[in-house]
């Protein structure tokens, strides 16, 4: 499969009469927006807001961080199987709003959604604080049952940003890259000297806010599957999942898998990427071991002499990582595994939930659990009381001046375990 | 070094003083060798002992340095078989070091 | 060097012990004024 | 201001005497004694060494808490900025000593202790987490060379500085994970390491991984007909409205909640506080979690002896590994103590 990816970069965000790209500013016609947006009886109100980078804004509860984008050519819509049917993706040419977001937000579904902090230290730890966004605070009918409040949500994410990708439909990129995984057997022949490396890409499924989708499916549901890398850098996987909001995916991360990207940096030069597996988190012991020994199973399937193994979440999914870890290792297939860590307020804890002698090759992308104080903002959109109650808070945790005091762990994004940031762990 | 031997050098050079007292060392080791030779001159590195603080300014030379003023015979009888099996030049220049020549 | 010189002999038990590093001075104009053998170690 | 330092040292570098005198018993003396004399050359005026504690290396650890309390107590006298102790190169039992006084000095009285140690001295795997440990060679020989680092980490920490990592600053890791930026992404750092492994070369990884305790399951019950059984759950099982405020994530506590007049968990009555799985179905029913509903109608029936007339809970979900076990080591005490013959433990 061969994608092609233009960018077209989006320096500035306003609102205005109607939703273009302009030299590099994106322009929004709110209304419409909203209208898009809340497009579902289940929706009470929506409201649209700016956040850029350096602005006194603080966005809470954060569900999910969408990439605006739209198919040029090539089958498939942006998000198949939920906003266009569920035709294959990964193909063709697919144009993105490069620096522009879409941030959803609203009354608290669980515990569990995050904070996007536009300035001051918390903007160190999200890769939102970066991006132009365009904040989608929806909140539903009064009654609406959780699990529907979520999917109301998502679904509204996928709408506002699919409706701003099309701004960039006829536009011209500033840059275009290619990425290309042929079928198995070429592509093993196409670097025949290099080491064939694979991805385990795991996806959290455990209920509630701890979803992902892949073309429209709860991947709970599914068996570790082959799939082409582009298709998941074209929309294949999508988010429901933001609790403990550091160490989740939203579809902007999938989106935009780094894993991904820095693999094909790394294609015919020092290996050759063969491709996918995505395999689940779920909660069960029958299903971690049947998702771990298909898991490895296609790993060996593939061919592969390595594997990159990243996790999403932690506890529970540590075993999950601790199995699909051990398991490849005892085929002859060399891993490394992406994981942050829960070593306690102190940093002085063990910091995984399991454990093998297997992982001795392991990057860590920080300690979920320190503290950080995140000074008040100038404007909060969304709802700043959650902070006492979202998953990395405490009673307490928001101050009478608006700081909130808490673990990083409420920071959407500070822990991303494909390593989308910088953020590492050592001991001292 | 030795916290009694420490009292004792101590003595003896308010005794005999620095010009008329050197100390011959037969240390088996550089670093433990090169340690003695501070100890007289500089006062003890490790802070422990009588000499802890206390810059006496004596001159320590090992034996295998004193080869030549010394009857061949005897030196080969009593140093020879050591002089082959430990390293000479290592220790040697350990105590020059801390001799400050 | 070694004329008329006051000498105290710090031997190793390890390395070339005091007795040794007597024998070795007796020959020679100095005056030994102390002799041990220290474990270094 | 002049940095006021405390130092503690064995009776051999107090010039006391070796082993034969390694029974001695704490004493203080005002000012530097011993290798003291090398720090107070390092420090300048930049600190003073206030007093010298001294003590036996067989008296402290033969009469270990008496040893540290009566030491701690001599340090307090002072109110040091810092204390240094040692250094104990590789000897043993002064290490250990070294060890014990800084975990005292740093626990009760929150006074940082730098300390140097060669690292197979027991007291570095001990005591490696409360003091600032300068890695020196075996023997006293590498005095001159531990007193220059020691005295610089004790000035930054007596003035409150960052301390660098166990690089930069050359002590031995005190096992605490810290987070710091790296240069390249987390993704690009896991791609060079994974061709380094496949190439044989050598990296680094970030993490190692723990080594787990295995908790041996205790025999079982003889009679349950006749025993006394405890519901401890990490699911976050609370009364309505979690009145201690368990955290949803990270618990820092735990709750102990009375089942008096409840033979159901119901909506109105309970709910999850946990933040780390889906709680509608324990909101909704929350005998999916503790199963109170089934053990009451057990108990009636004469199935087990009794249900213990509370229920203890706190939240799993992120909760650091040492937490977890202060948690449990209180709960076990006090379920002993009420004479609790069997728990059931739920997870979620």
């Amino acid at each position: 499969m061969r994608l092609e990816v233009g960018s077209i970069l989006v320096k500035d965000v306003q609102f205005g009469a109607k939703t273009e790209v302009k030299n590099g500013v994106l322009i929004v016609n709110k209304d419409e927006l909203a209208q898009v947006a809340g497009d579902d009886e289940s929706i009470a109100s929506v409201e649209v807001y700016l956040a850029k980078p350096g602005e006194e804004i603080r966005i809470i509860p954060v569900k999910d961080v969408i990439e605006p984008r739209v198919k040029v050519s090539g089958k498939g819509g942006v998000f198949p199987g939920f906003t266009s049917k569920v035709d294959t993706v990964g193909e063709g040419c697919t144009h993105v709003l490069k620096g522009a977001a879409v941030v959803t937000t609203g009354k608290i579904v669980g515990f569990q959604e995050g904070v996007i902090d536009m300035s001051g230290p918390g903007a160190e730890y999200t890769p939102f604080s970066k991006t132009m966004n365009v904040v989608v605070k929806i909140d539903p009918v009064e009654g609406l049952h959780q699990h529907e409040h979520e999917a109301v949500v998502r679904m509204a994410g996928f709408r506002a940003a699919e409706y701003l990708g099309k701004a960039a439909q006829n536009l011209k990129p500033d840059f275009i890259e290619v990425f290309e995984t042929k079928p198995l057997l070429e592509q093993v022949h196409e670097y025949p000297d290099l080491p064939k490396v694979a991805y385990v890409y795991m996806l959290q499924t455990q209920g509630l806010l701890h979803n992902t989708y892949v073309y429209g499916v709860d991947a709970k549901e599914i068996i570790p599957t082959l799939i082409y890398p582009t298709e998941i850098m074209d929309g294949a996987v999508v988010s429901g999942n933001c609790v403990s909001a550091c160490d989740k995916n939203p579809t902007y991360i999938h989106q935009n898998n780094p894993v991904i990207y820095d693999l094909y940096q790394g294609h015919g030069k020092d290996i050759n990427f063969i491709g996918c597996v995505i395999t689940n988190e779920n909660v069960t012991l029958s299903d971690k071991e049947r998702s771990s020994d298909m898991t490895a199973k296609l790993v060996e399937f593939m061919g592969a002499d390595g594997v990159i193994i990243s996790e999403e979440g932690f506890g529970n999914p540590d075993a999950d990582l601790v199995m699909n870890c051990s398991k490849i290792e005892k085929k002859g297939i060399k891993t490394v595994l992406i994981t942050d860590e829960y070593a306690g307020q102190d940093g002085a804890s063990q910091s995984l939930a399991d454990a093998t002698e297997y992982g001795d090759a392991v990057v860590s992308v920080g300690n979920a659990n320190e503290v950080i104080t995140l000074p008040p903002m100038k404007t909060v959109i969304g709802y700043e009381e959650v902070a006492d109650t979202i998953a990395g808070g405490f009673a307490g945790s928001l101050g009478e001046d608006g700081s909130i005091t808490a673990e990083i762990q409420v920071i959407t994004g500070s822990t991303n375990e494909l390593g989308f940031g910088c953020l590492t762990a050592t001991t001292i | 070094m030795d916290l009694e031997n420490q009292s004792r050098i101590k003595d003896l050079a308010e005794k005999y003083g620095k010009d008329d007292l050197i100390i011959v060392l037969g240390g088996g080791e550089a670093e433990a060798s090169g340690m003695a030779a501070e100890t007289v001159s500089q006062g003890d590195p490790a802070f422990a002992g009588p000499l802890a603080g206390v810059p006496l300014g004596l001159k320590a030379y090992h034996i295998f340095e004193l080869k030549e003023e010394i009857d061949p015979a005897v030196y080969d009888e009593q140093v020879g078989m050591m002089e082959m099996v430990l390293d000479v030049e290592e220790i040697v220049n350990e105590v020059k070091m801390y001799r400050g020549d | 060097m070694l004329e008329g010189k006051k000498v105290a002999i710090l031997g190793d038990r390890d390395g070339i012990p005091g007795p040794a590093i007597e024998e070795c001075i007796k020959a020679t104009a100095a005056d030994i004024v102390f002799s041990t053998t220290e474990c270094f170690v | 201001m002049t940095i006021k330092v405390v130092h503690y040292i064995n009776q051999f570098f107090a010039g006391i005497g070796g082993e034969e005198k390694a029974d001695h018993r704490p004493e203080v003396r005002d000012g530097v004694v011993g290798p003291g004399m090398a720090f107070r050359q390092a420090f300048g005026t930049d600190a003073e060494i206030e007093a010298t504690v001294v003590c036996g290396d067989t008296y402290f650890n033969e009469n270990l808490e008496t040893a540290t309390s009566e030491v701690t107590a001599m340090i307090q006298e002072y109110s040091p900025d810092v204390v240094i102790c040692g250094p104990a190169f590789n000897a043993g039992r002064y290490g250990m000593a070294c060890g014990a006084v800084a975990k005292a000095v740093s626990e009760r009285l929150s006074v940082p202790v730098v300390s140097g140690m060669y690292p197979e001295n027991p007291g570095v795997d001990m005591y490696h987490r409360y003091a600032y440990i300068v890695e020196t060679s075996n023997s006293i020989a590498g005095m001159r060379k531990a007193v220059k680092p020691m005295a610089k980490l004790a000035l930054k920490l007596a003035r409150g500085e960052k301390i660098g990592t166990p690089e930069e600053d050359g002590y031995i890791p005190r096992g605490i994970r810290k987070n710091l930026f790296a240069g390249e992404r987390g993704s690009r750092r896991a791609m060079e390491m994974l061709v380094k492994k496949l190439k044989g070369e050598e990296y680094t990884t970030e993490y190692t991984m723990p080594v787990f305790d295995r908790v041996h399951p205790s025999p079982a019950i003889k009679d349950i007909r006749t025993a006394k059984v405890a519901l401890v759950s990490s699911g976050g099982p609370v009364p309505k409205g979690n009145p201690d405020h368990i955290e949803s994530s990270s618990a820092s506590k735990y709750g102990r909640y009375s089942l008096q007049g409840i033979d159901d968990l119901n909506s109105e009555n309970s709910e999850t506080a946990h933040g780390g799985y889906d709680p509608v179905y324990a909101n909704e029913d929350l005998d999916r979690v503790i199963p109170v509903d089934v053990l009451k109608e057990m108990e009636e029936a004469g199935e087990i002896g009794s249900l213990y007339e509370y229920w203890y809970s706190t939240v799993g979900n992120g909760t650091s590994v040492a937490n977890a076990k202060k948690f449990a080591a209180e709960i076990a005490k006090d379920l002993q103590s009420s004479g609790v013959d069997a728990v059931i433990l739920t997870s979620t």
